[in-house]
């Protein structure tokens, strides 16, 4: 999840441009292939098979609207692993997936894509790996995404710290891998840059039995607040050993990655003291998917749903508009079906939206996430954030801010 | 010697006893696949001092083994007291009363001298002290080292330790795999003796020994075992007298 | 005694063979007359081996306490003593197998003390273990191709480069004849090919020796090698020890309970007690010495 | 077990390679005979998908055979011939990857890595395998088995540790740096791990894709892929799956090396030393033998093999992290080593074949496989929800959960058979089986005549 | 073999003086920088090198205080597995799994005891398995709301493992009884495997909080104690006396010390060698049980892999104070727990379970038979 440095999403100007290689779209009927790469096992395992849910939604929907097409999705499990990603990527590949949404993390998918997807020439599409350096990859293009880049997420949390929680002095708890490295340091940078003294910055590893290691050393120097970052997996054990260890004096601000409203319970506090930031998911279609999502699923959606949702479609889209299971013909039709200028569609006009892109139409799909517009490095150009803290055993929404794209 | 002329009572006497304690009757034996001994036939009568010699890999080792349970038994019979025991495990044929004294690695090292002879009457639910203080008055430097770990005892004494423990449950059969083995001469004396005297106070003896010709002159009877089966069968003196064993077997 | 014509029987072959043995090594040195060989021939029976003042101590048990001796060439020197004496243990400390904790060991005029025990095999001195330590899972034949000292292929990169490795084949093919000669020569060669921990007691007591010989020592140490041996083995064994003392111009060190073989085979026997040298001599001396009888062989014998 | 060799007259020019012709004969039957066993079942796995599933499946199972073989042979060297009980492997593939990485890794990478040419990096890797080892079998070789086995697996959790570590990282790069800026021809910024991030490995299946593909990228092939891509595009085998094919034959050439040198120092007085030194090293010493120098070169030798089998394999992914060098993994080089038969190098290939076939693909891909044919509808979120039906007899929603949930039921699968095959097969596939330790056939007598017994009657 | 180790022993007594030596300088100067510390004294050495610096007494008290809970669970684990290991003479790598086991089995148990008729038994069967509500503190697992569940868990851990450890053997082990050390060994690993992942399989891969830690930290004498803490180290201490106790005064103990002596001379003596082995796997699996509960009461969260990651540390523990001996367990693991918790005091937190593989191997090399060896316990 997360994208760090390079405030890389400048240019906003419309490249939706030429539209309208108004190629044949071959024949309906034809199978669209579309690979779902998640962890369904591993650290992100609880998130995982939510996201890919949010995925498969798309397929069942348009089955269910007996569209003409044989909407094949692959699924594979990455273990939370790159290298069981790789692996599994490589497998898709070789059967011939075109286009991938997923993978989850960006420690994953840094490595699927370079090693993977780039080489054989086929469109990589994460709905959560916000790492800052997949803006900046050497990607011939074929590499996007429909979360925003941590970043932004850093420099929000520092503002947060610095603004909201009135921190002097912060220390950082971070998952030692890209995900946790990179948001660790724009948070670091936007803090200092604020006026902010970071003290302690500590890494830990995933599932280890303890983190008060972690913990004292990160405390050691009394910040006024800590910044966490990581999965539910860990994240239960850590807040767990933090409230036993500690009392609840320090301001403690997380990210999306532990953005679940089953962490208080899980464990055992109300963590009232803990307040975070998440990519909002609140796009025009957002009301639909969220019901369409609980309805077939019987929960609510959580993080990365709707944008695992949003790449699925945009896909699948540009697969149709395409006319064939080619990865690059696939990455060409993108902005045309995503990016404004043409019909805005959305998540509860799919079916529509394939007869006009097969017509030869040119669309402007509008998502559950966000509008769901590419800049020319594959990231979202308008994107949300919410600063949600942990309430009565759940989650509440303290503020919305939205970032366009300058 | 005095030993000798109990011996040679003894012999007189055995040979027109009728209580037959152990049985050997056409016994096949071996390890796993592999059968070392065929159709042996061995038998000891109440109080009896018998003695089995033989060449290296003759298979003395593994009869002593056959009766204890302890080979994989392959057809006749082991009859202790009437009662078929193989097929018995280790611990159930020292409650029909044998012990068994193995060749080697006979103590448990790292345990004392006491504790050892406490493990001898592990079947009995209490340490019987009575008996402890028995085997002290046959081995006299046992109860002066009874908390020495019997791992730093000299392989003499080690002797001791193993037959004492053997003798805690006063067997009606001791089972002894070359006593002698790797003694020193005084030892070696020292040791026969008290394997008379053991058999004085009413106890059988079955014994392997390569030290053949002592063990001959001081037992009841003796078997000669060649190539897993029986080669002669005579009283110890009428063996040693033998000139065919004498010649094979014996080194002249 | 019923064995008492055996013993003179046997008494006199030892006799012989040392009177032949004595010949060759310190009157007349035969046909053969370069300057090294009369020069080693003036002084008077070479000593390779001497042992002087060895402590070895286990914890709070001091188990060779200051023993020294010498051993003359091409002699069979018996080793006695009763059980803890520390025979073995002086064998280690010869052999390299343990360090002493003080007292030099010098072989053919090089002091060896604490070397490796590869070092020492390697200068000529090789022993037997008093339990026979065959390598189990090894064919008697590779067990016997093991010995040979400096073996061109046990340079790794010569037992792999093509060009390099048929020296190695030719090496191999040569020390097969000499291993199959010597399977013959202790009877063996029935069970070149069975793994050798198959092999009963005596076979493995044999394989011993002929391992140990198998590296062409100047010097052997054998510890108990009749143990548990039948008598009639016994016998053989014996036979070929004089053979290779008398024609090869071996020495042995040799370690054994059984009074008979030491009294009947040894010129100089040395007698250790609680980690000493108690008494040291002739057998005829030694059998005799109250001492000894005192602390080892009884009264009985 | 004497099934040495049976055939004799061998010892000429070529002696050592074709000694023993019919057993060799023999093996390659066995070999060849399990790897389309394997080949059989797995094509009924993927029955009905295609000829590209088969022939990808086929690769990617070849693959593993032919790493896990590596893996096996070196291990077999250290611990079915020299008794080595080393339970590290692990961590010396990572060193040999980690060093491979950053001899040869991008400059302007993150972590960045020196630049150097890719076989320069393997060959450091294997250096640095080989050293490591060095400095781990100094001290530990003076220790007892069991207590060696858990020094080289602590030793292996070290190493991943370190390798994992961010300050390890920073420091290991400050300090490559302050030595990369002397020299003028490395770039100046030294050489990181990449901490849990892990490092981009230049992959050694990467030369192998430029020969199909311009600049290895899929899209525009070289003369010889097009040439290759004439034939297998028309048959429906997607380009990718025979560039890594390719590799795949790459590797099976360097698993007949490890197997030809492997071989060679069996077959050796070399060997022999090592054989005795697992039997018995007081022998061995007392005989002549160096036993430490010996210990010393098979660990480190082996190590470098160890560490050359991680660059091959888990370089070849282009990426590797630190948890990819979890003590399982040495676990399953075991499995594969035990299987065949430890201290036989055809066992250790057919131990592989095996224990990948068998063991870690085969029950995985039964599952899918079965997972795939048979719709059992959704599956319940819980055990508790899976069973609770079938006391009303309904085992449907239990079929469900236990596909939904195979990747724990392949486990199980392997532990099981696993069991079963250590209980049934204790000496391995080949029944222990003992490859006599000699350059030249032993069983060949010279020219004498047959001893009977000269004087002394026979023995005993 | 007694020759040769002996032998690399004694050959070293000298050359070893010396890095004892300089581990003893070593581990001073540590000692020295610690209290330094402690005191807050702080000598500048080099631009970014200093010796001593500060570090609260607290602080400094937890960490300590953390190690030796570590360490109490890791020798309580450790004495079932040196137990295996001498008397059954293999290294059991399933016996982490005994520990989940015994975690799974018990925390099942305490849930049915605090929860009952809050949410159905089935959901409490499973601890929370697929994650989501009720949570811990609805249910109330803990030692000040249902001090009796907890004691129930403890004894149904104990008691299900013992079962599952005695069943294994019947159906694992028995049938390879006198075969090498190895063979049990890789068997152990199947026997892992197919553990962890059963459990997997029943009770679900998340790591979940299952024990409700409302107001289990009080006051006592001004000290703030955490309950749970404290019924872990009593547990565990009562536990190791209870071991010691039997081992040294039964029968049953001696006739075990018999056993890892020599299993042959054991049979022939007439010592039921099965029943000692099926008591040691009750010995062995009860405490692996307890001490997976424990570990649970004391995270506070249960997960498939609990003991297989504590596995390594459990063996390091082992090993470095000797196999076979139960005073070696106990200081190996307390010694492992602590350096595992105090390295951090000079160490960044990722080299800290490193340090205790690391102290592990210098141990071995001074001392290459574990500190313990030799002694005599059980
Ligand atoms: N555990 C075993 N497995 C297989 N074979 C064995 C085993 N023990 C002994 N043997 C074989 O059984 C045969 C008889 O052995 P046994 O020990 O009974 O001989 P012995 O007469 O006691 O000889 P010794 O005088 O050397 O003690 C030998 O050939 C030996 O190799
Ligand atoms: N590794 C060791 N550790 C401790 N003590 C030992 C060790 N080796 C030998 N000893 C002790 O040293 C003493 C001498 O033993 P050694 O084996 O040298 O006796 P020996 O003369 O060969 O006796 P035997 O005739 O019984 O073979 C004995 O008391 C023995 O217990
Ligand atoms: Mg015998
Ligand atoms: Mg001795």
């Amino acid at each position: 999840t997360g994208n760090g440095n390079g405030n890389g999403n400048g240019n906003g100007d419309g490249n939706g441009d030429d539209s309208g290689n108004g190629n044949g779209n071959g024949g309906a009927g034809r199978e669209v292939s579309l690979g779902v790469l998640m962890p369904i096992t591993g650290d992100l395992g609880s998130l995982g098979g939510t996201i890919r849910d949010g995925a498969l939604l798309v397929r069942d929907q348009l089955e269910d609207a007996g569209v003409d097409y044989d909407i094949n999705i692959v699924e594979g499990d990455t273990q939370t692993d790159p290298t069981a990603g790789v692996s599994e990527a490589n497998s898709m590949v070789n059967a011939g997936v075109p286009a991938v949404v997923g993978p989850a993390a960006s420690n994953v998918n840094f490595q699927v894509v370079e090693n993977v997807f780039i080489p054989n020439g086929v469109v990589g599409m994460s709905p959560s790996s916000t790492a800052p350096g997949v803006t900046d990859l050497d990607d011939d293009g074929y590499i996007f995404r429909t979360c925003p880049s941590d970043a932004l997420q850093g420099q929000v949390m520092g503002e947060v710290a610095r603004d909201r929680l009135e921190a002097e002095t912060a220390a950082t708890l971070f998952l030692n891998d890209d995900y946790g490295q990179a948001l660790e340091a724009e948070f670091v940078s936007a803090f200092e840059e604020d006026g902010g003294t970071v003290l302690n910055q500590v890494s830990f590893e995933p599932e280890q039995p303890s983190y008060s290691p972690q913990l004292g050393d990160a405390l050691d120097e009394d910040p006024d607040t800590l910044m966490v970052v990581g999965f539910p997996q860990s994240g239960i054990q850590l807040f767990r050993d933090y409230y036993s260890d500690y009392d609840t004096g320090v301001d403690i601000i997380v990210p999306d990655g532990l953005r679940d409203s089953d962490l208080p319970g899980e464990v055992g506090n109300d963590m009232e003291n803990v307040i975070g930031t998440a990519p909002l998911s609140d796009g025009p279609g957002s009301d639909f998917f969220n019901e369409s999502y609980e309805e077939a699923y019987d929960r609510s959606p959580g993080v990365f749903n709707g944008q695992a949702y949003d790449a699925a479609a945009v896909l699948i889209l540009a697969n149709i508009a395409a006319g064939d299971n080619d990865g690059t013909a696939i990455r060409d039709e993108i902005r045309n079906v995503a990016n404004p200028d043409g019909e805005v569609v959305g998540p509860e006009d799919l079916p529509e939206a394939i007869e006009m892109v097969e017509n030869g139409e040119e669309i402007n799909y509008q998502g559950a996430s966000s509008s769901v517009d590419f800049d020319d490095n594959g990231d979202m150009i308008a994107v949300a954030y919410e600063i949600f803290q942990f309430l009565d055993g759940g989650i509440e929404t303290l503020d919305t801010l939205d970032f366009e794209a300058e | 010697m005095a030993t000798e002329q109990a011996a040679e009572e003894r012999d007189a006497d055995s040979l027109n006893t009728d209580t037959e304690l152990l049985e050997v009757r056409n016994l096949d034996a071996g390890y796993g696949d592999l059968q070392i001994l065929t159709a042996v036939d061995l038998d000891v009568t109440a109080g009896e001092y018998v003695t089995i010699v033989g060449p290296n890999g003759a298979g003395k080792s593994t009869v002593m083994k056959s009766v204890f349970g302890l080979t994989t038994y392959m057809g006749g019979s082991v009859v202790f007291n009437d009662e078929k025991i193989h097929g018995f495990k280790p611990d159930e044929i020292i409650h029909k009363g044998i012990g068994y004294v193995p060749q080697n690695d006979n103590v448990f090292g790292t345990l004392t001298v006491r504790e050892n002879l406490e493990m001898g009457a592990y079947i009995l639910d209490e340490v019987p002290e009575d008996r402890i203080e028995l085997q002290f008055d046959r081995f006299p430097v046992l109860r002066e080292r009874q908390n020495q770990k019997a791992g730093t005892m000299s392989g003499g004494q080690r002797q001791m330790v193993a037959m004492a423990r053997a003798l805690m449950l006063d067997p009606d059969l001791l089972l002894l795999d070359e006593p002698s083995a790797g003694l020193a001469p005084d030892l070696v004396q020292e040791m026969f003796d008290r394997i008379d005297r053991i058999n004085n106070d009413g106890t059988a003896i079955l014994m392997v020994e390569q030290n053949a010709k002592e063990a001959l002159r001081r037992c009841d009877r003796g078997y000669v075992l060649a190539q897993g089966e029986n080669r002669y069968m005579d009283t110890g003196r009428a063996l040693l007298d033998n000139e065919d064993v004498r010649q094979q077997f014996l080194g002249g | 005694m019923s064995d008492a014509s055996d013993e003179t029987h046997i008494d006199e072959a030892v006799e012989t063979a040392s009177t032949s043995q004595g010949g060759t090594a310190t009157v007349e040195p035969e046909s053969r007359d370069s300057e090294v060989e009369r020069a080693a021939a003036s002084t008077p029976r070479t000593v390779p081996l001497s042992v002087d003042n060895l402590r070895k101590t286990f914890g709070g048990i001091t188990a060779v306490d200051g023993v020294s001796f010498t051993v003359e060439s091409g002699t069979v020197t018996g080793l006695i003593g009763p059980n803890g004496a520390g025979k073995s243990t002086t064998f280690n400390l010869i052999a390299g197998a343990l360090e002493p904790n003080s007292g030099t060991v010098t072989f053919n005029g090089e002091d060896i003390t604490g070397r490796r025990p590869d070092e020492i095999a390697n200068k000529g001195m090789v022993r037997t273990f008093q339990i026979a330590r065959e390598l189990p899972e090894m064919t008697v034949l590779e067990n016997l191709m093991l010995a040979p000292k400096h073996q061109l292929g046990e340079d790794l990169w010569r037992s792999v480069v093509p060009g390099a490795r048929s020296t190695v084949v030719e090496q191999e093919a040569e020390l097969r004849e000499r291993v199959w000669e010597m399977l013959e020569f202790f009877e063996i060669d029935h069970i070149a090919e069975q793994e050798a921990g198959t092999l009963s007691g005596g076979q493995r007591k044999l394989l011993e020796m002929a391992r140990a010989l198998m590296t062409d020592p100047d010097l052997l140490l054998l510890d108990e090698p009749m143990a548990g041996v039948n008598p009639t083995l016994e016998e053989k064994i014996l036979d070929r020890i004089h053979d290779l003392r008398v024609n090869e111009g071996l020495t042995f060190l040799l370690v054994e309970h059984d009074m008979d073989v030491i009294m009947e085979n040894c010129e100089h026997v040395i007698v250790m007690h609680q980690g000493k040298v108690l008494a040291e001599g002739e057998p005829e001396a030694i059998k005799n010495n109250d001492q000894v009888i005192d602390a080892y062989l009884g009264e009985d014998i | 077990m004497s099934d040495t060799n049976s055939d004799a007259g061998a010892d000429g020019p070529l002696g050592g390679l074709f000694d023993g012709l019919s057993r060799r004969s023999s093996d390659l039957l066995l070999v060849f005979g399990a790897l389309f066993a394997i080949y059989a079942l797995f094509t009924i796995f993927v029955f009905g998908q295609g000829i590209n599933s088969v022939v990808s499946t086929l690769r990617f199972l070849t693959f593993l055979i032919l790493v896990y073989g590596m893996l096996a042979l070196a291990l077999n060297l250290h611990w079915g011939y020299t008794g080595l009980f080393n339970i590290g492997v692990a961590g010396f593939m990572a060193v040999g990857v980690y060093t491979m990485a950053m001899l040869s890794g991008d400059p302007a990478g993150s972590p960045p890595g020196l630049g150097l040419p890719v076989p320069i990096g393997i060959i450091g890797g294997m250096v640095a395998a080989a050293l490591v080892g060095l400095v781990a079998a100094l001290p530990a070789l003076r220790l007892k088995a069991d207590y060696l086995a858990i020094v080289t697996l602590g030793l292996s959790e070290i190493i991943r540790l370190t390798y994992n570590s961010e300050a390890f990282n920073q420091w290991i790069q400050g300090a490559t740096s302050t030595i990369t800026s002397r020299v003028g021809f490395l770039p100046d910024g030294g050489a990181g791990t990449g901490a849990g991030s892990g490092i981009q490995v230049p992959s050694p299946a990467g030369p192998v894709r430029t020969l199909f593909f311009e600049g290895g990228r899929a899209g525009n092939p070289t003369p010889l892929g097009d040439a290759v891509f004439a034939v297998t595009d028309p048959i429906g085998i997607q380009q990718n799956v025979v560039v890594e094919w390719a590799y795949v034959l790459v590797l099976a050439v360097v698993l007949l090396g490890f197997y030809w040198l492997l071989s060679r120092i069996g077959n050796s007085p070399f060997g022999r030393v090592l054989k005795s030194i697992r039997e018995d090293e007081l022998v061995a010493s007392s005989l002549g033998k160096h036993v430490e120098i010996f210990k010393v070169k098979v660990f480190m030798l082996g190590c470098a093999l160890m560490g050359l089998a991680g660059i091959l394999w888990q370089g070849s992914f282009g990426f590797v992290s630190p948890n990819d060098f979890m003590p399982v993994v040495t676990f399953y080089i075991f499995v594969a080593v035990i299987i065949g038969g430890s201290g036989s190098n055809t066992g250790s290939i057919i131990g592989s074949i095996l224990f990948v076939g068998l063991l870690f693909e085969g029950p995985r891909r039964a599952l899918g496989a079965l997972g795939n044919r048979v719709d059992f509808g959704r599956a319940p979120n819980s055990f508790g929800d899976a069973v609770a039906p079938i006391l009303s007899g309904d085992i449907t929603p239990f079929f469900a959960y236990a596909v939904a949930n195979r990747s724990a039921l392949v486990f199980v699968l392997l532990g099981t058979v696993l069991i079963i095959i250590i209980q049934t097969r204790p000496d391995g596939a080949l029944g222990g089986r003992n490859e006599p330790a000699a350059a030249v056939d032993l069983s060949t007598r010279p020219e004498k005549q047959p001893t009977t017994a000269t004087d002394g009657g026979e023995n005993q | 073999m007694g020759v040769t180790e002996s032998r690399r022993l004694d050959r070293h007594t000298i050359r070893e003086q010396a890095p004892l030596i300089l581990v003893g300088v070593f581990g001073a100067l540590l000692l020295v920088d610690l209290l330094f510390r402690l005191a807050g004294v702080e000598i500048a050495l080099t631009a970014n090198r200093s010796f001593g610096g500060s570090l609260s007494a607290q602080r400094f008290g937890g960490m300590l205080w953390n190690g030796i809970v570590i360490g109490l669970i890791i020798g309580l684990a450790g004495i079932g597995l040196s137990m295996t290991y001498s008397i059954l003479s293999f290294a059991n790598f399933s016996h982490g799994d005994l520990l989940t086991s015994g975690a799974f089995a018990g925390w099942a148990a305490s849930y049915v005891v605090a929860g009952f008729g809050v949410v159905s038994v089935g959901e409490l069967l499973f601890v929370r398995a697929g994650g989501g509500a009720p949570f811990a503190d609805e249910i109330g697992a803990s030692i000040v709301q249902a001090p009796l569940s907890i004691l129930v868990g403890m004894v149904v851990a104990a008691g299900v493992t013992i079962l599952l450890a005695l069943a294994i053997d019947r159906i694992v082990y028995k049938p390879m009884r006198g075969r090498g050390g190895i063979s049990l060994l890789i068997a152990s690993i199947g026997v892992a495997l197919a553990l962890r992942y059963i459990i997997q399989f029943m009770f679900g891969a998340s790591n979940r909080g299952v024990v409700d830690t409302t107001d289990v930290r009080v006051d006592i004498a001004g000290l703030s104690v955490n309950l749970h803490e404290v019924t872990l180290v009593v547990a565990a201490v009562a536990l190791m006396l209870g071991m010691h106790f039997m081992l040294q005064r039964t029968k049953l103990g001696k006739a075990m010390r018999a056993m890892a002596d020599n299993q042959d001379l054991a049979l022939v003596t007439g010592i039921p060698t099965e029943r000692i082995v099926q008591a040691t796997w009750v010995i062995g699996g009860g405490l692996a049980g307890v001490a997976g509960y424990l570990v649970v009461l004391d995270r506070g969260t249960i997960g498939f892999n609990l003991g297989w990651f504590l596995l390594l540390l459990i063996f390091a523990a082992v090993i470095l104070g000797g196999i076979g001996s139960i005073y070696g367990a106990i200081a190996g693991g307390l010694l492992i727990g602590i350096t595992y918790s105090v390295s951090l005091v000079w160490i960044p937190s990722d080299f800290n379970e490193a340090a205790a593989f690391a102290l592990m191997i210098l141990v071995l090399l001074l001392r290459p038979e574990g500190i313990f060896s030799g002694v005599s316990t059980a």
